[in-house]
């Protein structure tokens, strides 16, 4: 099992859900955050006196996937999200050793699907 | 029918003729400054004159910009606001320097029977509010006051317009547009109106009392065209686009009617009985709206939403406006529930079919309601209805009275706005960049963000 | 002791034949319109009863709804908000159907000294406001403005309600609670306090200027039984369940301070000396109030909180409520001062003692805060304590006729209400399920979600 | 020049004196009451007062609080509504125990041509409000009103302070500087300003229609000294520290504008044509300053903001305030223009340069504003540029009455901020531990928190 | 080390958190995350309109435990935040190499605890 | 390559964002949580009714950083981000199987420079 965390664009989220809705992916997590990179901030303006914010508004997914969807699912993120400018974000890939259904106590790649 | 009048026969092709008629006036027209009779300050009538004026600039800042506000997206929330307060200023000015002059000077060029230049425009005698001193009277309070009360008219007009291009016009081609629009289409169709003898709609015994043509028809037909020519939102249709803070939009709107009380009790000039028909109305016909709006809701999708009721209240307030002076309590009913109906159908069907994003219904609740309220105002002054009575008209004569009015209204400022929309389209341009709407128009026009929370 | 009076000098075992003269009265009743004095219109009073009008419209929408909103979780901001939107609604044209009639109608049925059916309940002939034309005078200014600033506190009085069932009460109960509470328990009230000679309270002398009684002890006492009949939140006293946006609640407070002095200093129906004295005596007990509760957070707990404030603050208003129109600045100070004690003691210790969710104190502050004004009007009438004086009575007299007018007040509203929520639960029910509950009402109950941020 | 008068030549070498004259006055004085003239209770009039009475108490709140409170951080915010809000409070004790009596009473002792104690200073004989009955009147309306009017201005006043202070000032500190600088500041001013013939702003002939010197310029230099005293917030100049909800300064914003007409067109106290002037003024120097302001922006940085011009407006009408009861139209935009640009370089590049830490420019906008305002006001008065005329004056000897007031002003209320911070600073301390700065005072002195959303 | 990831429903985390109190948990970090998943989306409506959610509100919570205490923790969550319905939520198990207390700079198990 | 994931004081960000920049560090993630641990919630009091908040606002930060890197970051987040008091926050550190550039496709190390 593999974590993919995907930092995009939060105008890109969407077509990205579609996109990994097209290589069957059942579920996933979304948390709003703020990424700092290579993207440069923006400035703004309070009475006159202008500053840069550094930090961009994200969004970041997880999508725990079985290791054979791995590839499959990385590529349609990748193809929904990139816009070509700098700022379109990372994909992480990590080990994931076990998962757990809740509501039924079920544990391993029954879980995912 | 008078010579003058065949004019209007045909609205749409005299167009250009009353523009030229219009402009000729402006620069030519000696003006005498208000008639005045020989009545003295009633310091009752000016109190509450003060207090209306009051009233109707709190429904714009802050009533309207946050019924607004609250609709848009986050990202676009101090555009929304922006666009009202900065309109406020805008009109201001303009109404000051030139505007009031343009619809309240040259009165004496007017004559009831007549109709000429002076019908439809003023002139430029009182510019600069020249001979507004503290002592002039308008009726029975100062003129100064009147001056203020007619602005906030003129504030809030084009503020309502917002609602239909929201979320991606520029805000340079907003303020030119307002500005020009306020000379070409307002100020005439204000004159027209409510200059008294010998004006347009005066002449034909149109009942408008509080601006249902001046104000919400004149408003919701300039809505529609902007929204059609601005183009809809990037995404429109596809991805959803609720709105951001609905108790922002509910705060909103209990402003509003509280601030129309001033609005349209305000619009009698005098604290007296009819002001008090015209708070009482005004309550009713929105209370009925809101309740009727809630309802279909109810049947259509099981559950009422606060949107649906304080939009429904809007639509009450739009179509009891031009009635408020004529109808009686049960007239106010029918208005508030025929309202709820149709404005419904505006803000849900009518846009559906015809594919325009009119952002935050501006046409679909002040055009529609406003064409509603000015038609029924011909029915239910009335007295058979409740209502006060119509001078000197049958119901029919009344009613296409009113339709005359509407369609002068709907061409006139249809024609200027078709005009202004696209002449600033090929100079500076309506529309921000795709990418300045996808971040969020505060940040690209304002540098701001809404909310750091 | 006049005959008729003993009645109610064991006001429970009363109420069935209350009722039954009740019900017999409004549908006999010969009704002759409101006896008018002489008076000719007055333009300034006029004025300040159109402003006092809206002013206590604004107290609801958006004064008390947002107060109220920012009182409760996110998922619930918009129920609140429409609660009060809709009681506005709803509340309005019950008034204009019947119940401006049934409260104020058939006056010449009542005489002074005199206790009969019409000392309870008015008549049906100014249903659908029956001859309130403009022209018709309250006094010296238009019936219209009457029937609209009376409308005010129609719609005030069960949007304070809201306050207790909070968070769980489903809208479709509510609305049909309001609605008969209204007819029910509102308009005997209002009608036994402020119909004029004859009616119950004017017989007994009981000072009520602006609506202890008819508004905050019938409100308060509605909301203990109704927060007792629907039940504890789920999780009450386990789960924390703080206010989620008090910069709502604080604005809303500001508003409702604003608000009610159009409900006090209007109260007094002219712009004259007594309105400017109720306005002032509002200010103080207010401020006085405010301190006082914070004054007791900071000795109980170490720091004043913002929501102690503004709820002190309210509960002043409460209390000062009755007594406006006849204490002076120096009972004013004692008003707030005790009211802020005893409020405090009703929202935190009477509340924990009996272990009733009142979610938002709509009884500990209204409830309370109304009877203890109600009593201590009858004390600080008094000319020795700075009052403006009692006409008849000795303070002791005037504190019993104020204690009559509590218990007719509790009695009968809180029978009303206890029959019309047990009613209403066995039929339709009055609580959603629990897993709306858990979801929020805002999605379950109207489809939408307050912030989108 | 007459003898009392060449005290104030060098105004700074006498305040000791003055301080002890002052002292002196208020415990020895005898008292009289508001000399009255004949007049009769206008309703009019009296419906006006009640009215501008709200909208002046409607400006603090929830106006000033909701401006103020959108500028600060979110973990600060509840602190500012509560300062605004205990201020209100604690203002009206204050004023209802001895500050109207102190402000207003003793006026017997003044004459005109004299300079004596009572030029500076009232009495104690209305302490407690003694004597005002609803029967009192104050020229054309109850006395009352007049309480009530004037409390409203002494209430705001400290409010405005709040702002250069915010977000490190400890609550207790808050609320004893506030009471202190009210009696000591406050009252001196106002009675010097307001307090009719014989009172050294009457004798100057300095023309203050609605508080430029009592309530800006006396805010403003507390501000100043307040800010620089209490220090820096931590990391001020290195972490930004953006508004944290714009929404909500700008909805202060438009309650401030249209609150603002009870302020300055409510100073005429009646209800007539220079009550509708001051409206109207205020309308246009507000709209101007707030155009001025952003157009310096869009020159300035490419972009207009909407923090820029609701700054700017509110700049507009704190400068239009002294002068709305003597300048006209053309005066007003011509106020409006330079108090943009003044309030500007004093938001920008004042508190760059000198590096002091004015949280919400509170002396940037209100200090400056007033300043400009004060000055300005002997300009445009001048008939010859459209003002209503100058009663004796010349253009250069009312500009030097109106200088002279602007210093005794800022020295006054500078000296008495001054010693007052430093004795709150060596007994309790002005500010709030490290700690709770970073955490936040919402949780630290109040023990609550803005927002759970 | 292992990283235990719950996704749960929000009006859970209270009686979750009891539940890891119970079995010794001295740290965890929360966030607000939104959900897709096989739990069905409610519907909203605007003006007339109506449109589904997909993304639902969910708790994400992060507790970093020694390997021995895994097993005793994820019962303890699934045990608290179960409610036999369709999106409950899942719970995901990855490894850690380490880790440190900032404010003493201590590594290894120790910081756990 | 690793993750490294700090939960720190939310005002000490803007410090450990610029002791990051220090050792090279080119982007982060950042995110809003909520922390439960051994420090002390604080005292909220509504109404007379007191109740103690346990859940204290956290910042987590999230960076990925190439094996040679890791001890170099760990010690510029402990030390712009210690005070020395309770609560400080941790710093747990994961393996990374990979990286990708959404922008580009880009994978490896390449992807963190
Ligand atoms: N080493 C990293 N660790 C964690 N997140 C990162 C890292 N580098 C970049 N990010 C995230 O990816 C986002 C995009 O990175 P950026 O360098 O701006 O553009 P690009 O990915 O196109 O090169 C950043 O805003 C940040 O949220
Ligand atoms: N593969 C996944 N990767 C990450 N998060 C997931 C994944 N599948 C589900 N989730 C999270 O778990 C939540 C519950 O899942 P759902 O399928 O709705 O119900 P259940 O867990 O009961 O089967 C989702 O809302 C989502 O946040
Ligand atoms: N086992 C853990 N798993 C995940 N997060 C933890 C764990 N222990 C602590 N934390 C996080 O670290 C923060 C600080 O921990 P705390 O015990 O309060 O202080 P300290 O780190 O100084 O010992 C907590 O608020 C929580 O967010």
């Amino acid at each position: 099992m593999k974590k993919v965390e995907a930092i995009i664009k939060p105008f890109k989220l969407e077509e990205v859900k579609e996109g990994l809705a097209g290589v069957g992916v059942q579920g996933l997590t979304v948390s709003e955050v703020k990424g700092f990179g290579r993207q440069k901030g923006h400035k703004e303006l309070y009475r006159g006196a202008e500053y840069v914010v550094e930090f961009l508004p994200k969004v970041k997914l997880e999508i725990v996937v079985t290791d054979d969807k791995l590839e499959e699912v990385v590529q349609a993120i990748v193809k929904a999200a990139s816009t070509g400018r700098i700022g379109d974000g990372k994909i992480f890939i990590s080990p994931v050793d076990d998962a757990v259904r809740i509501r039924t106590g079920e544990t391993g790649d029954i879980v995912l699907s | 029918m008078r010579p003058m009048m065949r004019l209007f026969d045909k609205p749409a092709a005299r167009v250009c003729a009353m523009t030229t008629l219009v402009l000729f006036c402006v620069f030519s027209g000696p003006a005498y400054g208000q008639a005045e009779g020989a009545d003295a300050l009633n310091p009752g009538d000016t109190a509450w004159m003060l207090v209306a004026t009051a009233l109707v600039l709190f429904m714009t800042i802050p009533g309207l910009s946050l019924f607004y506000a609250g609709l848009v997206r986050s990202k676009n929330v101090l555009t929304v606001l922006m666009q009202c307060f900065a309109i406020t200023a805008l009109a201001t000015i303009i109404w000051v320097v030139i505007g009031y002059s343009l619809a309240f000077a040259n009165l004496d060029a007017q004559a009831a029977g007549t109709l000429n230049l002076a019908s439809f425009i003023g002139g430029a005698s009182k510019a600069f509010l020249r001979g507004v001193t503290p002592d002039a009277l308008s009726g029975t309070f100062p003129e100064n006051i009147f001056v203020m009360f007619q602005m906030t008219f003129f504030i809030i007009t084009p503020a309502l317009i917002c609602g239909a291009y929201a979320e991606r016009m520029k805000f340079s081609a907003m303020m030119i547009f307002t500005a020009l629009w306020l000379l070409l289409a307002y100020i005439p169709i204000c004159h027209m109106a409510w200059s008294g003898d010998g004006a347009l709609f005066a002449e034909w015994g149109v009942l408008d009392f509080a601006g249902g043509t001046v104000v919400h028809i004149n408003a919701g037909i300039a809505a529609l065209l902007a929204c059609i020519l601005v183009g809809k939102r990037d995404g429109y249709g596809k991805t959803p686009m609720p709105p951001h803070n609905l108790t922002m939009t509910v705060t909103g709107a209990g402003m509003l009617w509280v601030g129309w009380f001033g609005f349209n009790a305000g619009s009698e000039l005098a604290a007296d009985g009819v002001a008090g028909n015209a708070m009482l109305v005004t309550q009713i016909s929105t209370a009925m709206a809101a309740l009727t709006w809630m309802g279909i809701e109810w049947m259509k999708h099981g559950k009422p939403s606060v949107l649906g009721a304080v939009t429904g209240a809007v639509a009450g307030l739009v179509a009891i406006t031009p009635a408020s002076g004529s109808c009686g309590a049960m007239g106010a009913l029918a208005i508030g529930l025929i309202a709820g109906i149709m404005c419904f159908l505006g803000a849900t069907t009518l846009k559906r079919v015809f594919g325009y994003d009119d952002s935050l219904d501006a046409f679909g609740v002040h055009g529609v309601g406003g064409i509603v309220g000015a038609l029924l105002t011909g029915v239910f002054a009335s007295e058979s209805l409740g209502g006060l009575g119509m001078e000197h008209a049958t119901m029919g004569a009344q009613v296409f009275a009113q339709f005359k009015s509407v369609v002068v209204t709907l061409l006139w400022s249809g024609v200027v706005s078709f005009m202004l929309l696209k002449a600033i389209d090929w100079t500076i341009g309506l529309r921000v960049s795709r990418e300045a709407e996808s971040t969020g128009l505060d940040l690209d026009l304002h540098g701001e963000e809404g909310y750091i929370i």
